[in-house]
């Protein structure tokens, strides 16, 4: 009751802190989020105060859930946010829809959470992870004929992925991606990421003799597959990587040394890179915002990760835009004023930090709550700097593809 | 048992059943639920633990009774209550299949341990390689009933799980009563001691120890079922594996494995302990959590080895005369 | 049948080597574990977290305070022999007389203990020696030197270990003690001590396991996780305190991964290991070399 | 109602039980003595299913019980005691033998096995308290509570091996009395090794030798006592004292 | 050399021994006799320091021995054979043998009491590959005492070595033992078998319920009333 007095939003943010996930990447989500969500508690939204509780998922669905729980009954949280692991979404997604509570997802990707769920009160406005698969097989299908010289139904591709939510989702991607542009699969396999060992995976690879390797990973098996696949001697054209492990310019560097060079990434692009002249004009100043605190945070780093921008640009996007709208227009934080406000969303591209418009699927359709706008963009680490490369829109350089002769991996 | 100790027990039983009507804070309930399915899942496993018959292997058990159960319900309509059975009966066999040459050709000690490692290492693998259908590391959802609850054994409501999971723990402490006054007790105990010496009483040392071990199958199966149907969710890492198996060890130890509230009191403790520690640091303190958790389990294992309940229930009983062992 | 041809060619060559490799590295692993399970008896469920501590020391040795590889190496071994002495006076003394399952569960506390220690040391992060070495090529196959190495020193390590265990005085009584511990005093023998001994022991094998698994893997809390299991797997195949049957049945656990995984997706080469384990538990429950029960 | 035939147990390459021939009749007492290793314990191993013959046959009452498991042969009326004793020390006496009391005899009632738990503490000389622990017992309370665990089976043939040793002379003279009284009383026939033939030798009504896994002799005690080959390999200078025990026994038989 | 005085020891709260005074002289045999449970194992054990004495002293040559850890007690020349022998069960009996020369001061002379052991035991040399476990009784009785010899001590402690064993091994052991006290070694040992104990050893001390009731030499002791009574239960 008392409540009311105070108006107030109170957001549970769930990230891993802990936990092999933790350092492949959701950390710096949360990193991100956190740099958001301090910069509006400071001055509040339309007169509502905000806070944010955090809780740590240690990397493992049940406490996701459990925290989740938690903070929507106990801490009696408005909403919950964050969520980096496809894993953790799909469960807590059906347990706050259950609760009629409002969940607003800024990282995880798995189509599977959506896909024909019909849930009312789960947002997302990241891509989604077939998405990925399909903007690097595109990437690659537009370039085959002047890169490599084939036709499409000569280029061998291999797609191999770690078997979780992330990479079962973005191989299904690739997969679908392969089938439109008429490549020759040469290999689709999964593995686990706690894999001690790949070396078999390796082989099978040397024997499909691929042109490009399409992967998707997290640290350390990706660090441990392009070890095993150095010493063994794998040729290829290309990799193609696909967010999480890849987005970590750092560990693909400390792991693999100049090798990390010419690698492709997909993921949603580095807010710090993303095309400025094209962007929202009031964005510029939060960018530069988010990467001077992060730069407090964590000095000396080289390569901003793109999760950090995707953790403060999808947390920003709630806040700057659905979170005003749900208490002016429909008078309150409550989850149905919240699912209204977030339903009227229509922000063009171009009008977030990564670039991609904002608009969701709504009630009735088979994604509802996805982003339909949102796109990953394909990025290739040259000399220590990530340029986007795909799509021709958001482009900053040329690829260098196939992979140069000389180079540890070229099968030139 | 005396009409004072039956009089608490009842009364005792009274409150818990009523406990739900009359508080209802849902993340209490809901971590209550969570402590009555898992007592439930160390009382099965301390049902042979106790005798000796240390399995890691309890995490697949667990695992088939979730998996089969959901898997049944998904892909053929079956209703849990006939799945439930089913994944019991296929937990079951597979202990069977497991146990029969584990107890015929002597495999005892460490390396039943470790055979039933494997075991659990293989149904968490299986799990994980039949993707296509369990959805693999990626974990398993049931489908929502559309129409009729009851048959698909789902229900939001916490208080019917919480008196769901009450009965179920229930029915575990009984059983384990019946098999503590039995005279197979008797025949488990000589054989945790000396198996020679069993069978040259009479006792068909392979015939008990797979009883018993069938026995903690089916229930710890049952208790993988239930937790799938509260839970709505399970993977093959929380729900099967290594690492499940070691958690029902931990706890049914810590707590006592000897007596018949001892894996509940381990129930309690660690969940609570997991939980206050990990509200209590948060964020603020990354990774301390477990830190203290560890601590706190090496210290519960050095200075009361027989668990918690058993040591205090030690402690209160006069002594009965004590040696030290030669 | 043309199919059945496509199986056997270079590759399969490649795979059946690349799993005496990994047979290497699971074999120094097993090495040091074998010795305090196998022998003495002694349950560390977190002996792979010893490795995990040791493969940190050789990160940030080498990679931090910028000490060469070969003088971090023998510190590292130290460190872990001393950590093994440790862990074995703190946990295990206290717990010796106690059933075997409460030296599991112990040891089991000290793995969370340092896993987390190591995530709030360490933080979460990947880590990398980043040092690499040369491959060797054949034709069209490669192997990785770091691999060779750990072949090498998990053969000499184990020789020399069976050396000691076999010839000397203090060998014989560390196979003793597991089994009559009260009466080692009448031997002249002070029990505390070869227990020490053996720990410190099994800890700087931890230790060269790590000083060799570091070039290979990266560092994390977790990483013991992937290995903790099979190292254990392999010390019963192998028959437990049997230090010959322990290499080889490393080399047969994995030409099974290794060409498990050649055949099918990764995880049907562990479940066929597994699996193996089983039968062979029920066919030589003594040890892969175990002559009659 | 035994007779065993071609009995031979080897453990790898070595033959500790060589073509073993002999038979065992309906209320006799048979003395199994031997030089130490010479497989006496192999035997009672194999009569009593602990361990499988490598060949031979044994018939018990009519049946063929080689190679069958250990609980079956105990259920057919086999009890056997162990040389080192094997008491179970996490259940109390009463509850050791009430366990063999109710799984010996075919797993039939609760009631009649503690009947039978009571009647063979008695019998042996232990108290029938229901809590007393076997913690509380010396060398020659667990030889009694072995011998008690092995009659609430309701053997009909009883193996008894070493039942004397540790004991004190006192105790030993007891012991033999009560295993006289076993086969008198309750009609259960006994093999017995015992290497003590002081005691031995007055209770058994015929003796079988042992050497290197070999029968060597078989016979009265008397006999057996006198023959030079049982004399060099197993009494030695002790012959004298067990021939004057042997012929001590037959006068006394022949008195009653 | 071994002098005992009114030591008291026991298990726990459990008192065995009840001031207990006993003396072995250098080059003696002595025996220790008594019922079952009298305290006869828990004397020995008091000695080889298995387990401390509550109260008196211990001393083994003027070396105070409460004062000395177990283990070191070897090394005054010592040696416990223990009741039930004890032996390293998955060890063969080369290895069995070789603990047994464990000390430093042993391990130099290893090959040449390997030899007099399997003088005095050829059936050892046949099974040294053998693990010890599974062999016969009378077996493992002749390795458990070979093994206390592999340490060359001046004082034997022999806990009813004859206990289990054939007559003719019987009559070696107490012939062995007649052989070591003869080769200049002091024997202390606890038997059942009065009769032929008291053959061997010099003096002997009656104990029961934890006290010495009776001592004196072999042929007081077979004369003796309290002897009698003891061992006839009255
Ligand atoms: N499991 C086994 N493996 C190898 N050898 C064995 C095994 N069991 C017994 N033996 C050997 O078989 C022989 C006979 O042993 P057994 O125990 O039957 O002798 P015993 O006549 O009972 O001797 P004792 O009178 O000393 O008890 C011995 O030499 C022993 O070493
Ligand atoms: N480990 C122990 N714990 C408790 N009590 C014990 C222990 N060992 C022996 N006792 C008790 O101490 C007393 C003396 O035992 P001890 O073994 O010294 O007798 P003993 O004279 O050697 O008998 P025996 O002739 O049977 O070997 C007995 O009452 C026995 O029950
Ligand atoms: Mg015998
Ligand atoms: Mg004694």
């Amino acid at each position: 009751q008392d409540q009311g007095k105070e108006k107030k939003i109170k957001i549970g943010v769930v990230f891993d802190l802990t936990g092999p996930l933790a350092g492949g990447g959701s950390e710096l989500n949360y990193v991100g989020a956190k740099i958001i969500l301090d910069h509006f508690a400071k001055s509040g939204v339309e007169g509502y105060k905000v806070e944010a509780v955090y809780a740590d998922a240690q990397s493992k669905p049940d406490i996701a859930i459990n925290e989740s729980v938690r903070l929507l009954e106990q801490e009696k949280v408005d909403m919950v946010l964050g969520f980096f692991s496809s894993a953790q979404c799909v469960p807590v997604a059906a347990r706050v829809e259950q609760l009629r509570k409002f969940m607003w997802m800024t990282t995880c990707i798995s189509s599977a959470v959506f896909n024909e769920k019909g849930y009312k009160y789960v947002f997302r406005p990241q891509a989604s992870g077939d998405q990925f698969g399909m903007m690097t097989m595109d990437f690659i299908a537009q370039n085959a004929k002047e890169k490599f010289g084939k036709e499409p139904k000569d280029l061998r591709v291999a797609i191999i992925h770690e078997d979780g939510a992330y990479g079962v989702d973005v191989s299904k991607g690739n997969e679908a991606g392969a089938k439109k542009a008429g490549f020759n699969v040469v290999l689709k396999e999964g593995y686990s990421a706690t894999a001690p060992d790949l070396s078999a995976l390796v082989t099978k690879l040397k024997r499909a003799k691929p042109d490009v390797i399409f992967h998707t990973g997290y640290n350390p098996d990706i660090t441990l597959l392009l070890r095993q696949a150095r010493e063994q001697g794998l040729k290829f054209g290309a990799l193609m990587g696909h967010g999480a492990g890849y987005g970590v310019y750092e560990k693909l560097k400390e792991g693999m040394g100049p090798d990390a060079t010419y690698i492709f990434n997909a993921d949603p692009i580095s807010i710090w890179l993303a095309n400025q002249k094209t962007m929202d004009p009031k964005l510029s100043p939060v960018i530069k915002m988010v990467g001077e605190e992060f730069d407090r945070i964590r000095p000396g780093v080289a390569i901003r990760s793109a999760h950090v921008g995707i953790g403060a640009s999808n947390t920003y996007i709630f806040m700057a835009d659905v979170l005003p709208r749900a208490i002016k227009k429909y008078g309150g934080v409550d989850p149905d004023a919240l699912r209204k406000a977030a339903l009227d969303t229509d922000i063009p591209e171009g009008g977030t930090m990564l670039g991609f418009g904002v608009k969701f699927y709504g009630e009735g359709t088979p994604m509802a709550g996805q982003n339909e706008r949102s796109f990953p963009v394909v990025i290739q680490y040259i000399d220590d700097k990530s340029s986007v490369v795909w799509p021709k829109s958001q482009a900053q350089r040329e690829a260098v593809l196939p992979l140069p002769k000389g180079t540890t991996y070229s099968n030139q | 048992m005396g009409q004072g100790r039956l009089a608490a027990w009842g009364i005792g039983l009274a409150a818990l059943v009523a406990l739900p009507f009359v508080y209802r804070d849902p993340y209490h309930l809901h971590i209550l639920v969570l402590i009555l399915i898992w007592s439930f899942a160390y009382t099965s496993w301390s049902m042979m633990g106790r005798f000796g018959l240390v399995s890691l292997g309890h995490g697949g058990f667990m695992g088939i009774g979730a998996y089969v159960t959901a898997l049944l319900w998904n892909h053929l309509g079956l209703t849990p209550w006939i799945g439930i059975p089913i994944s019991m009966v296929a937990a079951g066999a597979l202990a069977l299949i497991v146990g029969y040459p584990c107890f015929r050709f002597r495999i005892t000690g460490h390396y039943f341990v470790l055979v039933t490692l494997a075991l659990s290492g293989i149904v968490l693998q299986v799990i994980t390689a039949t993707r296509d259908y369990t959805g693999g590391s990626l974990g398993y959802t049931p489908n929502r009933a559309a129409t009729n609850r009851l048959l698909a054994l789902q229900f939001d409501d916490k208080t019917t799980w919480y008196l769901i999971a009450l009965a179920v723990w229930l029915a575990g402490l009984v059983v384990w009563h019946l098999v503590d006054r039995s005279m197979a007790r008797y025949a488990l105990e000589a054989i945790s001691e000396d198996e020679d010496a069993a069978a040259a009483a009479g006792v068909n040392v392979t015939a008990e120890k797979l009883k018993i071990t069938l026995l903690s199958a089916l229930m710890t199966a049952l208790a993988g079922a239930i937790y799938c149907q509260y839970q709505m969710f399970i993977t093959p890492d929380t729900i099967s594996g290594i690492a499940v198996s070691l958690q029902m060890v931990f706890a049914a130890i810590v707590g006592g494995l000897f007596v018949s509230l001892g894996p509940t009191v381990g129930a309690i403790i660690t969940i609570l302990l997991a939980e206050t520690l990990r509200i209590g640091f948060g964020t603020k303190a990354v990774g301390w959590d477990n830190l203290v958790y560890g601590v706190l389990l090496v210290l519960f294992i050095i200075f009361l080895p027989k668990g918690i309940l058993g040591s205090v229930l030690d402690r209160l009983k006069p002594q009965r005369k004590v040696s030290p062992n030669s | 049948m043309q199919a059945f041809f496509d199986v056997f060619d270079i590759y399969l060559l490649e795979a059946v080597i690349n799993g005496i490799l990994l047979g290497g590295v699971l074999a120094l692993l097993a090495l040091g574990l074998n010795l305090i399970f196998g022998v003495i008896d002694v349950t560390w469920i977190c002996y792979a977290e010893l490795v995990m501590i040791g493969m940190y020391a050789m990160y940030f040795m080498v990679q931090f305070y910028g000490v060469s590889y070969f003088v971090a190496a023998p510190l590292t071994i130290l460190l872990v022999a001393v950590l093994g002495a440790a862990l074995h006076y703190l946990v295990i003394a206290p717990l010796l007389t106690a059933p075997p399952i409460n030296q599991l569960l112990a040891t089991g506390g000290v793995l969370f203990v340092l896993q987390s220690f190591a995530t709030v040391a360490f933080g979460i992060d990947f880590r990398n020696l980043g040092i690499r070495l040369p491959v060797l090529a054949f034709g069209d196959m490669n192997f990785s030197y770091a691999r060779l190495l750990s072949f090498v020193a998990a053969l000499v390590g184990m020789v020399a270990v069976y050396l000691f265990m076999t010839r000397t005085f203090t060998g014989t009584a560390i196979r003793a003690i597991s089994q009559d511990r009260q009466i080692m005093a009448l031997m002249g023998v002070d029990a505390r001590r070869i227990y020490l001994i053996t720990s410190a022991l099994g800890g700087a094998l931890a230790g060269l396991a790590a000083c060799l698994l570091v070039l290979q893997y990266d560092v994390h809390p977790f990483v013991g996780l992937s290995f903790g299991p099979i190292t254990f797997l392999i010390c019963v195949l192998g028959g437990l305190g049997n230090f010959i049957g322990g290499f080889i049945a490393a080399f047969v656990f994995a030409e099974i991964i290794s060409l498990g995984g050649l055949f099918s997706d990764l995880e049907w080469g562990y479940v066929l290991a597994f699996a193996f384990f089983i039968v062979m538990m029920f066919i030589r429950p003594a040890g892969l070399l175990a002559r009659r029960r | 109602m035994l007779e065993v035939s071609g009995l031979v147990k080897r453990f790898g390459g070595f033959t500790a039980v060589n073509n073993v021939s002999f038979r065992v009749d309906q209320g006799e007492i048979l003395g199994l003595i031997g030089p130490n290793g010479s497989g006496k314990s192999t035997i009672f191993n194999m009569l009593s299913g602990t361990l499988a013959p490598s060949s031979g046959s044994i018939l018990f009452a009519g049946h063929e019980i080689a190679g069958l498991a250990p609980h079956r042969i105990i259920n057919s009326g086999i009890g056997r005691t162990f040389q080192i004793p094997r008491p179970f020390r996490r259940l109390t006496i009463f509850e050791n033998v009430a366990l063999a009391g109710f799984y010996g005899q075919g797993r039939h009632s609760r009631v009649k096995a503690e009947e039978a738990a009571e009647r063979s503490l008695a019998m042996v000389g232990l108290p029938t308290d229901r809590h007393a622990s076997v913690d509380g017992l010396g060398a020659a309370g667990l030889k009694k509570l072995e011998l008690a665990k092995a009659l609430a089976t309701a053997p009909k043939l009883l193996l008894a091996d070493e039942s004397l040793g540790g004991l004190d002379e006192a105790e030993m003279d007891q012991a033999a009395d009560m295993l006289r009284n076993i086969r008198d009383e309750l009609g259960i026939t006994i093999i017995w090794v015992e290497h003590i033939m002081g005691v031995l030798m007055r209770v058994v009504d015929r003796v079988m030798v042992l050497d290197h896994g070999e029968k060597i002799s078989e016979g009265l005690p008397s006999a057996v006592a006198g023959d030079p080959r049982v004399i060099e390999v197993y009494l030695g200078t002790d012959a004298e004292t067990t021939q004057a025990a042997a012929a001590e026994a037959r006068r006394r038989a022949g008195g009653q | 050399m071994l002098e005992l005085r009114a030591v008291n020891a026991g298990y726990g709260t459990f008192q065995a021994l009840f001031d207990v005074d006993l003396e072995v002289k250098a080059g003696e045999a002595v025996g220790v006799i008594g019922p079952n449970g009298a305290g006869k194992t828990t004397l020995m054990r008091v000695i080889s320091g298995l387990i401390r004495p509550s109260r008196g002293s211990i001393a083994m040559e003027g070396v105070d021995l409460k004062a000395t850890p177990p283990h070191k007690i070897v090394s005054l020349g010592i040696a416990h054979v223990p009741e039930n022998r004890r032996l390293f069960p998955q060890l063969t009996v080369d290895d069995n043998l070789k603990m047994g020369a464990f000390m430093k001061e042993a391990r130099g002379h290893y090959a040449e009491r390997l030899d007099v052991v399997f003088d005095l035991f050829p059936r050892l040399k046949e099974r040294r590959h053998q693990m010890a476990g599974t062999m016969s009784g009378g077996e493992q009785q002749m390795c458990a005492i070979g093994r206390a010899m592999m340490s060359n001590p001046k004082l034997l402690l022999l806990d009813e070595p004859s206990a289990g064993l054939a007559p003719v091994v019987v009559q070696q052991v107490f012939e062995l033992v007649k052989r070591i006290r003869a080769s200049g070694l002091t024997v202390l040992i606890v038997e059942q078998n009065v009769q032929q104990v008291l053959k061997v050893v010099d003096r002997a001390y009656l104990i029961e319920a934890g006290t010495i009731r009776a001592s004196g030499t072999s042929a007081e002791m077979l004369a003796s009333d309290t002897v009698k009574e003891a061992y006839l239960g009255v």
